[in-house]
């Protein structure tokens, strides 16, 4: 594939990077993880085991919560439903996955272009995401190693907390990306933001 | 009219004589607007629910179809659901026919309703603007409008630089995420005082005899050993009636249910609120399908703000807060000097809700036993058509031409008259 | 300014022998306007401080007979003092002044008033007051019935208080969320202590106070001493404990204003407010959107206003808030006080204001024998008192300049001797506390009365909440703290957490005997005859009101205050809420609680629409979703239409081009050439698993079982009620997996319904539901060149029989991989190109250069529109509207006879929808080919000079055809498939077309363009 | 604003939610056997009970599953949460029911 071709439905909207160095927020996008939407049976012990075998990651079993090793992640959806989030070396693990849970009712559909992730990192990262996410994300509550799904001010998202710094994720549809971009970058004005 | 001023009981006529004449005794004369009574052991008619459209029921039974041996039964106090709960706007311009029959012959009691009733219920026909915001709303709203012309009814389509002539506070920039594209105008169409409708039709069917018995809980219907109602269980007693005309809005599946049976009705909150009272800023009444929200200025000076219904069952009249937090977002979009206005005082409604955004006007089951409901969220202004229609669906025990289309056969048949398009925001 | 005309400040305390000079900061004077005259006071004044130290007393008008009126209270219960704040787009109308903090260059007006704030015209209502009782409207204005408009228009007009501004707002406003475990309304002595029994055991604790510094009444007070420290002091040490603990989170000027389900509250702040300058990206006004574990409300109370003969005159005040100014702000109210009270408590004021140096009138006391340590304190100072006697009404003009007193009767309801007259220059009610037991009333709590004190308490809680202090009934100090230390430490130990309470401060403070409480202060004459006994200021309702709408029949409350508007001001009847309530069942001779209580809804103050609305504006108002491709769409000059939330191209017009003359040319190029759709909006959905295909014939009208892979085939979605609900074509991608498009609006809620078949009615299928809506970009490649185009992109075999209509082959396109799918919106030879998003733009601008020798065209929304309906396609939404079935669009072909059973089967079989006489779709034809029809138009058969006319159906879409070269319209018609050939007409404003019924086919009506 | 307890996620605003309205009506095994009178029952006749209700609700921003709840409609107390298919448990006040296996 081609990458030269490939556009990002934030380009030409985060502009250039920059701001001041003390700025209580970055915001950077995080270009083109693969990103795939896994089905399966969680109480089904080959299922499981498949998954483990071809990411390398335990398949998370409580709700909004991730499982991570090194570059995958996997985040818990839905009772029967998890997102593996992968950079780095990717090439064949869609096909990997597949074979590694094809003897059982599961499903695996590629949605690495169905969602745009943004990092969201700084000082202030907690107060600028309570400004439209109504989930509790102080430490007692939310912390690295968990992801929920709800909405960013009007945008459906998914959100994982990186980093104690803190830093966090949001995973939202392209359609949204420039919306929660600018809703992002609104939010941190009175902190000051840079752009990663 | 003069007639009802000739009724049982006899009272002065309200003008600004009888003010200035009161005024000389300090204002102590003045007799109740209606009796306090007790009930009787039986009634020709029992009315349930002392609202708007129970009142107007009762008011018309007496007045055109000569019935006086009628009790409406209140289980608080008059007016005190959603006709004291509404945004009290009043128009007709809706997209069926069946609808525009409905709300039209209501729209033209409210235009002599303070003369007849010798009770000032403010009818300001004021105009009813609805906006389009996208090329499919035009081509609704253009529909909508054909519909309604073509009934003989007014309506006018209006540009986004007539709306601004209207409505100078108005955001018509076409840049904005929901630019006014256009509108459609029923000048006749307006706003009331909601307390007073109630108040005017207890005063007038009460001067004809009407016993209206406040604090009075309907908890069960009796039913005679054919079927044929025979009366209701109340917290003051039985009470019997040889014909019983529920009117019970947001409580109309409860009571239904009593009497055995269920409606296709749900029960829904329905928010609305008013800002601080200021100088006049608008004068028409303005509403919004795609930004859900409907504003007007009341005589007060008071904005008052109506919003979309939340989406489950409830009847705790109180609404979501994210609700109200759209509404005010909305407003300040598409109004922008609001903003440093404020919301003085929310509140909510039951609304009770059918699948086709339409009323039942209807026998029911049970003989005798009638139920006027599901009127959403456009209750208010069907007031006087509702209990006009409903009065002659009881005196005759048919549905007259107007009522017809709304009796609960429909949803057996699947002849619905859906007027979502036109009532997809409360109003 | 008009010269700094050396400041009044008569009332302004000086020297330093008074204990507490206030807590304004002296060494810094601010200067400010009112009503155009420069005055000045010190920063942490208050307006209404500042206008009082400068001895004015005149501030405002009342709403309906437009008496004069000045201060009332202290804080957010103020009803009289409303201002107009600030001036152009930052004017803010009633503005109370007591809550207005000073800076330098504030600018404020009275209001509702013409021309000027002495001499109003407005005034002459009062002439005319006797004429205006209450629900007077209701009586009159009837005649001549045309006439209401006028009437109403010069109603609205005297009405309304202040003015909107005429322009947007400047500034910005924000929402934030918050969750804690325990949230504290009021920074009191209770909710001090209970914040601090809470926040010492590790819980997460707000406390929220509406004033600009937390204390609440502790901060008016002078004779109170905690730890043996004065009351403030105790208060600061407290609030820097508070301060240095992390989970802690303090707000002042931040009111808890509404309390919803499930101890959901929200808070407004006031961020800038008070420092009357923007700051940059710094919100004017926040709202706190705050989910709390518990909630501790300490609110504690309001004043009760004496309600006695024109007790609305400035001058009189509430004796607390008279205690307020001259403690908190070292100002004195008036120079020669007179305090009437029921209670001790008004003796502190007068002992506050006799030792700041104003003389005492007297106090009139209506008990008959006052006694205890306040009492004998005045007495020690040599303050006249006049127990057992009636403030009979107050007199002066403009402003208070003396009150008449007179003896009462044993049992309060009459006089008992001569009337004496008393100079005065200020009137201080001291009527007892009212609980603020609106955060409690709100949050459905139910509120009890408590007849010994004649006081509402709360009663039983609905939310996990408590009470404590003033607004739980518990009017001492030391109760309060007391109280509040308990009270936080079991909130906490709730919410899950352990810690012990902290021992209770020894607290000084006056003690206080029993009270008397006289709703109805005994007058000369009976009330109504003269002058007037104002219980709701702000809306001119008096007692001769109340008993009026009594005596009509107004008699649940609920009805007294709307037929009066008492309780219905700016101020919500803080103050005259209780006092209507008591003297409505007094004169009904019930009890209070048979009257009824009114319910308090959100907001507790006012608050500004734009602080609820906070970012939500202009852009950031709702989402615009947009297409891979839509910056090219833009660069290329194309216009848009919104689609949802979606935005689409909608034509692309050439310089100096019309709509029509644009979409003409488009719709040519797609027909004649080739053009290019971006179709990526289109829902798409993948059907994954074993059962997929039993799945789609139970939710698809036609069947599915035997689709081969790489076939695509159309597919109607039905409700159960039998009525067309979306539509779309389907792709077998796998024996086990289908690709699924729905229309563009459709998309969300075509999902939703299958998740929920599936998981609600048919869990047994193995089915997996996925939307894939976005991870597609689509380019649509259409005409009778569009093969020409594609192969240069292509390696695949694009002939007929290598890859027929209606199927699907998987290759790359322009060196991306793509889906190819041979399905056609237009009747033409078409490929729809599926590409990853990223790739979208790549592939538009590879299939347009690609294109370029065949002229190739891209079209938008419109131009989609007019090819579809000239090929008789329907648009779900547009052509059906709910209430139309399969039958009534003429595809019956598309529902199987011999399923069982799917999707909306049983409900055709309803008798209406099998009626033949239900409005049917077909099409139709202008007698002049160049007349488009209005889309909306009615059709009838009875065509009469004007309306009413009886309607058989709708124009649901019409154009101009330029591959027809005339007009063609989609119409649903009453028996419409019964009346091709017949001429209709179509009645429109001043004129009507003659129209003939034809099938809904316009073009290639044997479909053979298909494979071009 | 009401907290929905998602079986799941736990509790959440009631925005995030889709309401489903009364629980455990199901679509007819067989709908051609059914009278146009007990259609229009399963389309459109559901309980709108005042008080302790049983009703359906789906995570529609979070993990989209459907399940019921028994919430009190006046006063929005929320009883007990379940899952699809799982036996629902007593309306306060009420004796536990048999296991019901023939309605999901």
């Amino acid at each position: 594939m081609d990458e030269a071709r490939a556009l990002s439905a934030l380009d030409g909207v985060t502009g250039h990077s920059g701001g001041a160095w003390d700025a209580g927020i970055v915001l950077t996008e995080v270009r083109f993880p693969t990103l795939l939407n896994l089905r399966g049976t969680a109480a089904d012990a080959a299922f499981g085991a498949g998954v483990e075998a071809a990411l390398g990651v335990v398949l998370p079993a409580a709700p909004n919560t991730v499982s991570q090793a090194d570059e995958r992640a996997v985040l818990w959806l839905a009772p029967d439903e998890w997102l593996v989030v992968a950079t780095g070396e990717v090439e064949g693990l869609q096909g990997n996955l597949e074979d590694a849970v094809s003897g059982v009712f599961a499903t695996v559909v590629d949605l690495s272009d169905n969602y745009v992730c943004i990092r969201i990192e700084g000082a202030q990262a907690r107060r600028v995401l309570q400004k439209g996410w109504t989930l509790d994300l102080h430490p007692r509550a939310f912390g690295v190693g968990q992801c929920a799904q709800s909405m960013l001010a009007h945008a459906g998202a998914i959100l994982r907390q990186t980093s104690d710094v803190p830093g966090y994720e949001v995973i939202v549809r392209p359609s949204f990306a420039k919306y929660t971009w600018d809703w992002l970058v609104d939010a941190s004005a009175e902190y000051g933001h840079r752009v990663g | 009219m003069v007639g009802i001023r000739r009724g049982v009981v006899g009272k002065a006529s309200y003008s600004l004589f009888a003010l200035a004449r009161n005024a000389l005794s300090y204002h102590e004369d003045w007799r109740e607007a209606w009796r306090s009574p007790e009930p009787k052991k039986h009634y020709k008619v029992i009315i349930v629910g002392g609202g708007g459209h129970g009142l107007a029921t009762a008011y018309y039974l007496a007045r055109v179809h000569g019935i006086r041996d009628i009790a409406v039964l209140e289980k608080g106090w008059i007016g005190g659901g959603n006709t004291g709960r509404n945004t009290t706007i009043i128009r007709s311009g809706y997209l069926w026919d069946e609808s525009i029959a409905l709300y039209e012959h209501a729209l033209k009691l409210w235009e002599t309703m303070s003369q007849e009733l010798n009770f000032n219920v403010m009818f300001s026909q004021r105009g009813v603007i609805n906006l389009s915001h996208s090329v499919h709303e035009m081509r609704e709203m253009r529909r909508r409008y054909e519909a309604v012309r073509l009934n003989g009814v007014d309506i006018e389509m209006l540009s986004p630089s007539e709306i601004k002539k209207m409505v100078p506070i108005i955001n018509i920039d076409p840049n904005i995420r929901y630019p006014v594209m256009g509108g459609i105008l029923q000048r006749r169409a307006g706003t009331a005082r909601h307390d007073a409708v109630a108040w005017g039709y207890a005063r007038g069917a009460d001067d004809m005899g009407v016993d209206i018995i406040q604090n009075c809980e309907v908890t069960g219907f009796r039913r005679k050993a054919d079927g044929a109602i025979e009366g209701v269980e109340t917290n003051r007693g039985f009470i019997g009636a040889d014909k019983v005309g529920c009117v019970p809005a947001g409580h109309s599946a409860v009571l239904a249910e009593m009497a055995g049976f269920k409606l296709p009705i749900q029960a829904r909150p329905l928010q609305a609120m008013v800002s601080e009272p200021v100088k006049p800023c608008i004068d028409t009444v303005v509403m919004s399908n795609a930004v859900h929200m409907y504003i007007s200025q009341s005589d007060k000076g008071e904005l008052v703000l109506g919003a979309g219904t939340d989406s489950y069952n409830s009847y705790a009249q109180r609404g979501s807060f994210n609700i109200a937090e759209h509404l005010m977002a909305a407003t300040v979009e598409l109004y922008p000097i609001t903003s440093r206005l404020r919301m003085l005082r929310s509140w909510g409604g039951i609304v009770d809700t059918c699948p086709d955004a339409s009323p039942i006007l209807s026998k029911t089951p049970v003989p005798g036993l009638y139920f006027n409901c599901g009127w959403g969220t456009g209750g208010f202004k069907a007031t006087p058509g509702s209990g006009h229609v409903f009065a002659d669906l009881i005196a005759n025990d048919r549905p007259n031409a107007i009522a017809a289309p709304f009796a609960l056969d429909r949803f057996r048949t699947g002849y619905l008259v859906d007027e979502h398009g036109a009532a997809g925001v409360a109003h | 300014m008009t010269g700094m005309n050396s400041p009044h400040q008569t009332n302004r305390i000086t020297g330093t022998h008074v204990k507490g000079g206030g807590r304004v900061d002296r060494s810094r004077p601010v200067s400010f306007t009112f009503d155009g005259t420069s005055f000045s006071g010190f920063e942490g004044d208050t307006l209404a401080s500042a206008l009082l130290a400068n001895d004015v007393h005149l501030i405002g008008r009342s709403f309906k007979y437009h008496r004069p009126r000045g201060l009332l209270g202290l804080g957010s219960e103020e009803p009289n003092a409303l201002i107009q704040l600030a001036r152009g787009n930052r004017t803010e109308p009633n503005t109370r002044a007591t809550q207005i903090e000073l800076f330098d260059g504030l600018v404020a007006q009275s209001q509702n008033r013409w021309p000027c704030l002495k001499f109003d015209v407005g005034a002459v209502n009062q002439l005319f007051h006797k004429l205006f009782p209450a629900g007077f409207y209701y009586k009159t204005f009837m005649w001549p019935a045309s006439f209401w408009m006028a009437y109403e228009h010069v109603i609205r007009h005297a009405a309304g208080l202040g003015k909107a501004p005429e322009g947007p707002d400047p500034d910005r406003y924000e929402r934030m969320h918050a969750h804690c475990d325990i949230l504290v309304a009021g920074g009191g002595p209770s909710g001090l202590a209970a914040a601090l029994a809470a926040a010492r055991t590790g819980a997460r604790v707000i406390l929220a106070d509406e004033s600009t510094e937390f204390g609440g009444s502790l901060l008016s007070e002078d004779d109170v001493e905690i730890d043996g420290l004065p009351a403030a002091d105790w208060v600061a040490q407290v609030v820097a404990e508070l301060r240095s603990m992390p989970e802690v989170t303090l707000l002042t000027r931040s009111t808890v204003n509404g309390y919803y389900d499930h101890n959901y509250l929200t808070i407004a702040e006031r961020v800038t407010d008070h420092i009357g300058a923007v700051v940059p990206n710094v919100p004017r006004q926040r709202i706190w959107k705050v989910r709390a574990k518990r909630v501790v409300l300490a609110t504690g109370t309001i004043e009760r206003p004496l309600v006695f003969r024109d007790n609305d005159r400035p001058g009189v005040m509430l004796s607390s808030a008279v205690r307020g100014y001259a403690v908190r702000y070292g100002v004195l109210a008036g120079q020669r006080p007179l305090i009437v009270t029921s209670n001790d408590d008004g003796y502190r004021t007068a002992l506050a204001m006799h030792d700041r140096g104003a003389r005492i009138a007297c106090i009139v006391d209506l008990r008959t024998e006052p006694d205890g340590a306040l009492v004998d304190a005045a007495r020690s100072r040599g303050i006249e008192i006049h127990a057992g006697h009636s403030l009979v009404g107050s007199l002066g003009r403009g402003r208070v300049q003396g009150a008449e007193i007179a003896r009462m009767t044993g049992d309060g309801t009459g006089l008992n001797g001569a009337v004496r007259r008393v100079d005065c220059d200020l009137i201080a009610m001291a009527g007892g506390f009212n609980p603020t037991v609106h955060l409690f009333s709100q949050s459905r709590g139910k509120l009890t009365w408590d007849p010994e004190r004649f006081i509402f308490v709360p009663g039983t809680n609905h939310e996990p909440q408590v009470s404590v202090g003033g607004c739980n009934g518990d009017f001492t100090v030391a109760q309060a703290i007391k109280d509040g230390l308990q009270k936080g430490v079991e909130m906490a130990r709730e919410a899950g957490f352990t810690g012990r309470k902290p021992a209770a401060p020894e607290v000084s403070e006056p003690k206080s005997t029993a009270e008397r409480t006289l709703w109805l202060l005994p007058s000369t004459r009976p009330v109504g005859h003269k002058g007037k006994h104002f219980v709701d200021f702000q809306n001119d309702v008096t007692a001769a009101d109340l008993k009026l709408a009594t005596r009509e029949g107004y008699r649940s409350i609920e009805h007294v205050k709307r037929y009066t508007t008492t309780g219905m001001a700016t101020d919500q009847g803080k103050t005259s809420n209780v006092n209507a309530l008591a003297i409505v069942s007094e004169t009904l001779g019930v009890d209070v609680t048979q009257v009824g209580t009114t319910t308090f809804r959100p907001p507790y103050t006012p608050t500004t629409i734009g602080a609820y609305g906070g970012r939500d504006i202009g852009a950031l108002f709702d989402p615009v979703r947009t297409t891979a491709m839509d910056g090219w769409h833009r660069e290329n000059g194309a216009t848009f239409e919104h689609v949802g939330q979606w935005m689409r191209a909608w034509y692309y017009p050439k310089k100096g081009e019309t709509l029509r003359q644009a979409v003409d040319r488009e719709c040519l190029a797609a027909r004649t050439g080739v053009g290019l759709l971006d179709a990526s909006t289109l829902g798409k959905i993948d059907v994954h698993g074993p059962d997929a295909a039993e799945f789609l014939n139970r939710i698809y009208s036609n069947a599915w079982l035997k689709l081969g892979i790489g076939r695509c085939r159309y597919g109607l979605m039905l409700k159960d009620d039998g009525m067309v609900m979306d539509d779309g074509v389907t792709t077998r991608i796998a024996e086990d997996r289908f690709h699924m498009t729905t229309t563009t609006g459709g998309a969300a809620g075509v999902l939703a319904w299958m998740e929920e078949h599936l998981q609600t009615e048919w869990p047994e299928l193995k089915v997996h539901l996925t939307s894939v809506t976005e991870q597609w970009a689509v380019a649509s490649i259409v005409g009778p060149k569009s093969r020409d185009v594609l192969a240069k992109l292509n390696d695949l075999d694009l002939s007929n029989d290598a890859f027929p209509f209606m199927s699907m082959r998987e290759g790359t396109v322009a060196g991306i991989p793509a889906r190819v799918y041979r399905i056609s919106f237009t009747g033409d030879l078409a490929f729809e190109v599926n590409v990853p998003r990223r790739y979208g733009r790549a592939l538009w601008e590879a299939v347009m250069a690609a294109g370029a020798e065949f002229d190739i065209t891209p079209y938008g929304t419109e131009a989609m529109h007019v090819l579809r309906a000239e090929r008789g396609f329907i648009i779900v939404g547009q052509d059906t509207d709910g209430s139309v079935t399969p039958s009534d669009l003429g595809m019956d072909w598309i529902v199987s006879k011999t399923k069982p059973d799917f999707i909306g089967k049983r409900g055709m079989a309803r008798p209406d929808l099998q009626d033949p006489h239900r409005k049917q779709l077909v099409g139709l034809l202008t007698e002049d080919p160049n007349e488009v029809l209005p889309e909306g138009a009615h059709v009838v058969a009875d065509l009469k000079p004007q309306p009413p006319m009886v309607m058989l159906g709708h124009v649901t879409s019409s154009y101009y055809s330029p591959n027809v070269g005339r007009s063609i319209a989609l119409a649903v018609i009453k028996g419409g498939h019964g009346r091709h050939g017949q001429t209709l007409s179509v009645p429109l404003v001043g004129r009507s077309l003659k129209v003939t019924v034809c099938e809904p086919v316009f073009f290639d009506k044997d479909g053979s363009r298909k494979d071009g | 604003m009401q907290q929905i307890p998602c079986p799941w996620c736990g509790p959440r605003d009631d925005w995030e939610f889709h309401y489903g309205a009364e629980a455990h009506v199901a679509r007819p095994e067989t709908p051609s056997d059914k009278s146009d009178e007990d259609w229009m029952g399963y389309l459109y006749l559901r309980s709108n009970t005042k008080g302790p209700f049983r009703e359906r609700w789906m995570h529609a921003a979070g993990c989209r599953r459907w399940f019921n709840v028994i919430r009190n409609t006046v006063s929005h107390e929320v009883f007990a949460v379940y899952k699809i298919g799982e036996t629902p448990p007593p309306l306060p006040g009420e004796a536990p029911a048999a296991p019901d296996t023939t309605e999901r």
